[in-house]
């Protein structure tokens, strides 16, 4: 099918390109069901445009930069320079390949590809309208659907995105100068990975957060590594205080006003402001009613383990189908309510989905904490390793963190793992391995890890676990 | 059996996902397997003999365990890997 | 125990404090067995000294100048200058933390460390001589002996080490100026590692294999990317020729020689020879026979899974007792020593080592190639990512390489992964963790990764294995 064609019916339809709306897609068409992928705006979504992919090749060119920079302690001496535009612009380059990609195995997996903004007419129908001028709109009939449409930043009121010093993550990944001084309102992941960036391309960096802390889901003691190094790299942190507006500020830049909940108002100046607190699902448009859909109070679509909405022949997966927002997350029920269309036996079963930060260092969680673990009903025994025991990590010049495993006690069933040192975000993958395998500390501390690794420090954590540890000292 | 003494707190049954989904795929509750590997661990071997235990018996009690005798053949369970004859890498050293 | 008392008797002796004899020492010692090490040189043998810890180290600096002088790319602009001496220091100071450490832990886990040569005089007893003159020498009596004394490079005729420009690999890391011209001897994972370092470092480096590739063990294809990296970086290969002596340049410098099987001599122009042809196991002053031990035709310590010799009470580990010559291989022996002589259950019955070269990509494999598992009766099914398709390998610019996973077909069984690329040395944990637990395809698959990482390219080979994947094409 042509995009332009008038579809008149699919097997299965998918609304939005995003991680969660292409991989559905793909595994559907793979299932050998006939689909359909309904895009508005750019294949990838929020996570390959703006989201995921430009933040992470951002964080890696301030990151080497940064690094290079600070290297004299092992003799290597540079001061280099950062052309931001340049660095945008090969950000831009990498998304493109990528989105191109998408688009290429969208078709050779067979999926027929429309592009507009598609809205339900009724339980077995939607709209396409196509953009721009004259461009009409049509009709497609559909068996299935899968809703896919993602989530955007959350406004604050007096911090409207209208204006132009005003910027949502998608601007701060787009920008071609670094600002003097940023700005940023909220220490979640989004404001932490951008904070982190901009400190290190040179900005004055504050961060007004509500909560007391950052990163509000993560234990005291990884949250404090973190917010160490970014102080470290010059970030203030303005806790307890929500933003509350701008005013100009007289010098060509403007204040940030933050008021704490007592009412006291500080003002910060600042050049631009990065608001990052959070992210809201989009199903304006999209007349979900129409389909007999409903949506909770925060607007999330509510889903069943098969990814099922309420209507059971349309599905919801990503962030318009609610926590965890995260792109793997959306992948994995894409896979699922694709499978569960064509009549496999699929479904969310999977015990943990591993999360990551990426600041300095890296965090890297899956499962349960000890306190989870514990609520949970389980007797929990959980064992560490340092990085700064870590023979690997010395060799890198960093050795900040540490790799944490949470276990039961009786069955030593691994349950779960928080990481916070560097590469964290990739040494997760064996614990969420070992979590869904059932692996037992003993199955981890007895396979081999290659030395001198990162990975060892999940093999000395399980050994730690057990009383065992080699390379620190066992409690 | 072992999982008797050792089933794990809230309900969870330990499991690759290889298993669960073949669990599913059987209309088999996994909760009610008996696991076979460490801490009452459940395989997909352990997942098709409840299958096979539970088709056996009217009813479907879930006591019918691995080594149930007189169950029918089950479709050779992936017990060990392949035909091959599998050895450790380190067993050859020093020769 | 202070060093220099006169033991009259201990439980567990081991011989030699490398990675196969300190770690053997601290489970023996953890096992409540009496226990004493003998070293004659420096805690953390060739490991630590002189081997996976200072390389690594080395590795590390000269790979970031080599990045930071080559990201215009991504607009960071740096002309790096590397103070080799500076960053030996550096590589010096990192030794010292871990091999202080490795003295520290062993003392706390309640090991008699002593400092001397050991040579057995019979199956219970050996002779401890202290370094230095007028030291004196005791004997110490054992139930159970350990030899773990590792191995020392191998010399080649004409090249002997005793020439200040033919460099052992321990030279090589202990260098404070960069070569102009660098010939390294031997293209296995030393000689690669090495001259990876020294091409970034900018010295003209020239490789003389006798084989007729690089990294002998490896599959072509992994070969061939870090063949033409090494390329890139400048490095000549002079494959099918022999090295047979040095004779004086004229020019200050010198002429390596060497000779094709043909008998053609070739000579070229170099300032330091590194020799990196492979190591021996040191056994001689052992006295081995005193305790009735003997050894292969290549001087090896024959063992069985329990890492017993022919003596029973008496163990070996390490390099000393043959390949794997690795660092994690000889502390995995060591453990299993201990844990045999405390009545435990132990042995060497781990599936797979895995094994990692740290070049430019780097290696990591573990378990079984496609071609092993055909040889042992397999029928194998193979599944491949290349990294040129992974979000997270292009932001971070490095593209080359791929995952490979090979399986049982019928029963989708991990048997084993080879792994060139981007941090190949930890993403191989994952692999190695699913072959020793009887992972399958599908629990690789199933198993939810996060986006976006290098460990997703695990995942998708997994997937491409079972015809599934979603970011490349199925073969
Ligand atoms: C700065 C930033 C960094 C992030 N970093 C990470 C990270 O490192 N790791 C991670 O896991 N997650 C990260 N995320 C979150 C991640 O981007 C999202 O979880 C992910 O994109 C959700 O995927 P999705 O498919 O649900 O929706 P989206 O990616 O939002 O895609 C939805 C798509 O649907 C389209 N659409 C919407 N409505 C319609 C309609 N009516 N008709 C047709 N098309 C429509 C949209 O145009 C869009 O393309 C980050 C997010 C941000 C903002
Ligand atoms: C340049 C280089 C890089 C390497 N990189 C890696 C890598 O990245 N990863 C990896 O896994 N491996 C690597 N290796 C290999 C690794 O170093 C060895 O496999 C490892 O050191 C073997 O440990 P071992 O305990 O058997 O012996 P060794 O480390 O050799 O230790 C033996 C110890 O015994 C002592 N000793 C010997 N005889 C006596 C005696 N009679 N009495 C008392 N003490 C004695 C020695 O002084 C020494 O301290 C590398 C090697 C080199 C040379």
């Amino acid at each position: 099918m042509v995009v332009g064609d008038i579809a008149t019916g699919t097997e299965v339809l998918v609304i939005g390109a995003g991680p969660g709306g292409y991989v559905a897609a793909i595994r559907a068409a793979q299932e050998g069901l006939d689909t359909t992928l309904v895009e508005k705006d750019a294949y990838g979504g929020v996570c390959l445009n703006r989201g995921c992919i430009p933040s992470k090749a951002l964080i890696t060119g301030s990151g080497l930069a940064h690094e290079a920079g600070n290297a004299e302690f092992m003799g290597v001496h540079a001061d280099p320079a950062v052309d931001l535009g340049k660095m945008v612009e090969w950000k831009d380059g990498v998304v493109d390949r990528l989105t191109g990609g998408v688009e290429k195995l969208c078709k050779a997996n067979g999926v027929n590809l429309v592009e507009g903004t598609a809205s339900f007419v009724d339980e077995h129908t939607v709209r396409v309208a196509h953009g721009g001028e004259g461009q009409g709109s049509e009709s497609i009939e559909f068996e299935h659907a899968i809703v896919a449409t993602g989530s955007r930043p959350i406004q604050i009121p007096g911090l409207e995105f209208e204006a132009e010093h005003v910027w949502t993550s998608a601007d701060a990944l787009d920008a071609d100068v670094v600002p003097d001084r940023l700005g940023i309102v909220g220490g979640g992941y989004i404001g932490m990975e951008l904070a982190t960036t901009y400190a290190k391309l040179g900005a004055d960096v504050t961060v007004v957060e509500m909560l007391d802390d950052i990163l509000d889901p993560y234990e005291d003691d990884v949250k404090r590594i973190v917010r160490k190094r970014a102080e470290e790299l010059g970030v203030e942190f303005r806790f307890g205080e929500g933003a509350s507006g701008w005013s100009e500020g007289g010098d060509g830049g403007y204040l940030l006003h933050a008021e704490t909940e007592a009412g006291e108002e500080s003002t910060y100046g600042v050049d631009k402001i990065l608001v990052a607190v959070g992210r809201r699902p989009v199903t304006d448009g999209l007349d979900l009613e129409n389909a007999g859909i409903e949506t909770d109070d925060r607007g999330f679509i509510e889903t069943d383990d098969r990814t099922r909405t309420a209507v059971e022949h349309v599905h919801a997966v990503g962030d318009v189908a609610g926590e965890p927002m995260l792109a793997h997350a959306a992948s994995k029920e894409g896979i699922v309510a694709a499978e569960v269309i064509a009549g496999e036996p699929a479904a969310m079963d999977q015990r943990a989905i591993p999360a990551a930060v990426f600041t300095d260092p890296e965090i890297g969680t899956v499962g349960m904490t000890e306190g989870e673990a514990e609520a949970d009903g389980f007797d929990p025994v959980v064992g560490e390793m340092p990085f700064n025991a870590s023979g690997r990590a010395m060799t890198t010049g960093h050795t900040e963190g540490f790799v944490r495993i949470v276990a039961d006690e009786e069955t030593e069933f691994v349950l779960g793992g928080q990481i916070v040192g560097p590469e964290a975000s990739e040494l997760i993958a064996e614990i969420a391995l070992a979590v869904e395998m059932g692996a037992t500390l003993e199955d981890v501390a007895a396979t081999v890890h290659t030395h001198p690794t990162l990975a060892e420090a999940v093999m000395e954590a399980a050994e730690n676990a057990r009383g065992q540890a080699i390379h620190t000292l066992n409690r | 059996g072992p999982a008797d003494e050792s089933d794990a707190p809230a309900g969870r049954t330990f499991a690759p996902p290889s298993a669960r989904r073949l669990a599913r795929e059987l209309g088999v509750d996994i909760a009610a397997v008996d696991g076979s590997g460490p801490g009452g661990r459940v395989d997909e071997a352990d997942v098709r003999a409840h299958a096979e235990g539970d088709a056996d018996s009217v009813g479907g009690t879930d006591d019918a365990g691995a080594g149930s005798a007189d169950a029918p053949e089950p479709k050779p369970a992936p017990t060990d890997v392949g035909s091959g004859n599998r050895t450790s890498a380190v067993s050859k050293r020093g020769s």
